[in-house]
């Protein structure tokens, strides 16, 4: 059975080293802070210039001044800092951070990664903090349904939409199946209620299957 | 020079038609409001913006741009669930925009602060926002070279002023500010108060007095 | 990964030989002498020093070059009243000297933490030091291609550290440490004492524990 | 009759505005502190990262971690700030400082600065930040003897010794006179002792004695 967005939230931080530094991005990946064990070490960045981001505030804990990427309300964790916007991407770009997780439209055999325009002639461009995590953090680590509505898929031999960045993306974690990206090409590290052959015959890129080591 | 106390109207008349503006925030956290509803009161035109965003409903920089006081927005992330009004310029052609990654934009910003005449970014290789850019090989990486955002008026908001103009901020609303406060002839800044010099523990600052030019208490 | 705390030893025996070694500190403020010290005791040569200065009478970094441990030095100021280790070596041949600007120094190390592949400065245009390096005109001024400098490893000196790395320092001998911190692959620092996470306020961390990996309380 | 060092240093100090943010270097130009008036409102910053340097510390008050540019005590007064040095030659690089202070061996007609380095063969190179400062600060005033002990002028049509930075220098304080650099060539402001004629004759180079307007 294919997996709920909640179910790929939790393989998602299964994967996340102990003690690592992150980023969630915006959207769906921040679900990913939801299935972090308290006792991981995990460190959450966010870009507007925070690490040791806690989770969301409700209530009387809502501050207007302590938000997440994506403008929400959150708090604040033991051990926490704040820095400026410079130094804050600063961090993202020098290679400091372990893993960013993101959304994506469509990822390539290469791991290029195209989450931030359609291309449509009419849309208004706006790509935020997305193309300097893809490029930054030491592991890109995207989460997306494989196909789209209409059945097609988003892991592409080639983006077809705007890149974000290129050659960025190490693991691509769908409802489906889980991907590694490698120099060797796209490895399934895991599948979900899908045979291997129907991967390969829907997704029309070579596929390699063997165990991810 | 020390920085100079003054009511928002006063402060935001240093800003002239045409002027390139340098504008704090990160959605609301940071954002200088009360300056900004002044320079929306001072009148000045033809106005770039450099800010994170380009507006949220109708108060702020969107009142700004509906006032039509903008003829150019330089941003990371325009478009939001609440930004209509610059939707609206921009479907209507009425406005101009760079899109330019929210990292790149800090960074230019810190480069005209800095001094540094250009640096080469390795965020946007390949995609189309650095189509037209000189690009170049180092150390077998791909870097575009990226040039300073320098404004003539930086308005950011801040926590804390001493009398003198030092700075510091609050959590998160901390963002652009400091990287804004470098990078403008001249940098306004709104506080929610104003302690006497020798009140701010010489460690803690942020935005050293140097960088601010004048002072607004909220 | 969060820091480590470590005897100084320990901490130290990440220093391989052939490594380049951020130090940190200008004349004593900001030194990590009992770091330098474990890496005499270490052992590991063949270094490559990078710091403000080459060393003050017989101990510390003098002392190091002494020992011979040190190739080549890159700092903006060798020669001291009191560096007689190093002018020997250096009169004798015995060890290489890269001159940078302090600036430029700086800006190196800080564009080797943030991600920058190059940037253009304008210290030191026309001068000796230029020589040999791209030079470009931007907007009217002349400024001179500049590359980052990385360590393999850093050693810092911090006031005080919380037990995830997070660093605050004290008055002038900041100086080199937040920018090094960022600039090396390992960043040990040695610091006064160190506190339960918590303790320290998240708006007067200076240097966030994302960049320090080892922890030397002396 | 000539000016004594402390009385260079008192018309240095004489020229700075009240309210600027000043460098003074090392050596002689340390000097200009002691005539500053204490409601000039002047904010010295020392390149090692320290904006609101006070006098020189004495007995108790020395404290290692607080030193000046020439390493040496220093104290700290109301409104000071401390950054780390990325961020102080960000501030000189910049543009920031209104004023910088140097000393000097040679100056050129066109404002050029060398007073790094002699250029003898063994000597072993040093140039701390004087070539930060020399391009950086708003204006650079030069603190020095008119003539070296050989009689040989400082102030020359071109520098023979190894450049600190390109036409940086704004004015030139000596014993015997005051000078402005300005895209008309060098002015003479004031003279101490010393007689026009005199003082073209022992330059080599034209001057504009017209004062400095």
């Amino acid at each position: 059975m294919s997996l709920s967005r909640e179910q790929m939230a939790e393989i998602v931080a299964r994967d996340i080293p102990d003690g690592a530094y992150v980023n969630l991005g915006i959207g769906q990946p921040t679900m990913v802070a939801d299935y972090l064990r308290p006792d991981s070490g995990v460190v959450l960045h966010t870009e507007n210039g925070m690490l040791g981001m806690g989770r969301p505030a409700t209530g009387d804990e809502i501050d207007p001044d302590l938000t997440n990427a994506g403008k929400q309300p959150v708090t604040e964790l033991p051990g926490a800092s704040y820095f400026h916007h410079a130094d804050s991407f600063a961090m993202m770009r020098g290679g400091h951070l372990d893993v960013c997780i993101m959304g994506a439209f469509q990822v390539s055999a290469t791991g290029d990664l195209a989450n931030w325009s359609t291309g449509a002639p009419d849309a208004i461009p706006a790509v935020g903090g997305a193309m300097d995590l893809a490029i930054g953090a030491k592991q890109v680590f995207v989460m997306m349904s494989l196909f789209a509505k209409d059945g097609s898929p988003k892991l592409v031999p080639e983006c077809t939409y705007p890149l974000t960045g290129r050659a960025c993306v190490s693991r691509v974690y769908t409802d489906v199946a889980t991907f590694a990206v490698g120099a060797d090409g796209v490895r399934i590290v895991e599948t979900f209620g899908i045979s291997v052959d129907e991967l390969t015959t829907r997704l029309c890129m070579p596929l390699v299957s063997s165990p991810f080591t | 020079m020390t920085a100079l106390i003054m009511e928002a109207a006063e402060a935001v008349a240093a800003v002239k038609d045409g002027d390139t503006v340098l504008v704090g925030g990160f959605g609301m956290a940071g954002m200088p409001v009360e300056l900004i509803d002044a320079l929306i009161a001072h009148g000045a035109g033809d106005l770039t913006i450099v800010s994170n965003n380009a507006g949220n409903s109708d108060t702020g920089l969107a009142a700004l741009l509906a006032a039509g006081r903008v003829r150019k927005v330089v941003c990371s992330f325009p478009r939001q669930a609440d930004s209509w009004v610059f939707d609206g310029l921009y479907r209507a052609g009425k406005i101009e925009l760079e899109v330019v990654p929210q990292g790149n934009l800090a960074e230019r910003m810190r480069a005209a602060g800095a001094g540094i005449g250009a640096f080469y970014s390795p965020t946007g290789v390949g995609t189309p926002l650095a189509e037209g850019k000189e690009s170049r090989v180092i150390d077998g990486r791909e870097y575009v070279l990226e040039f300073p955002i320098r404004g003539d008026v930086a308005l950011i908001r801040a926590h804390v002023a001493d009398r003198m103009g030092n700075l510091v901020y609050r959590k998160t609303a901390r963002n652009f500010g400091p990287v804004m406060a470098t990078a403008a002839a001249v940098t306004i800044a709104q506080v929610s108060s104003i302690v006497d010099v020798g009140e701010l523990d010489p460690e803690v600052i942020v935005t050293p007095a140097i960088y601010v030019n004048r002072l607004v208490s909220v």
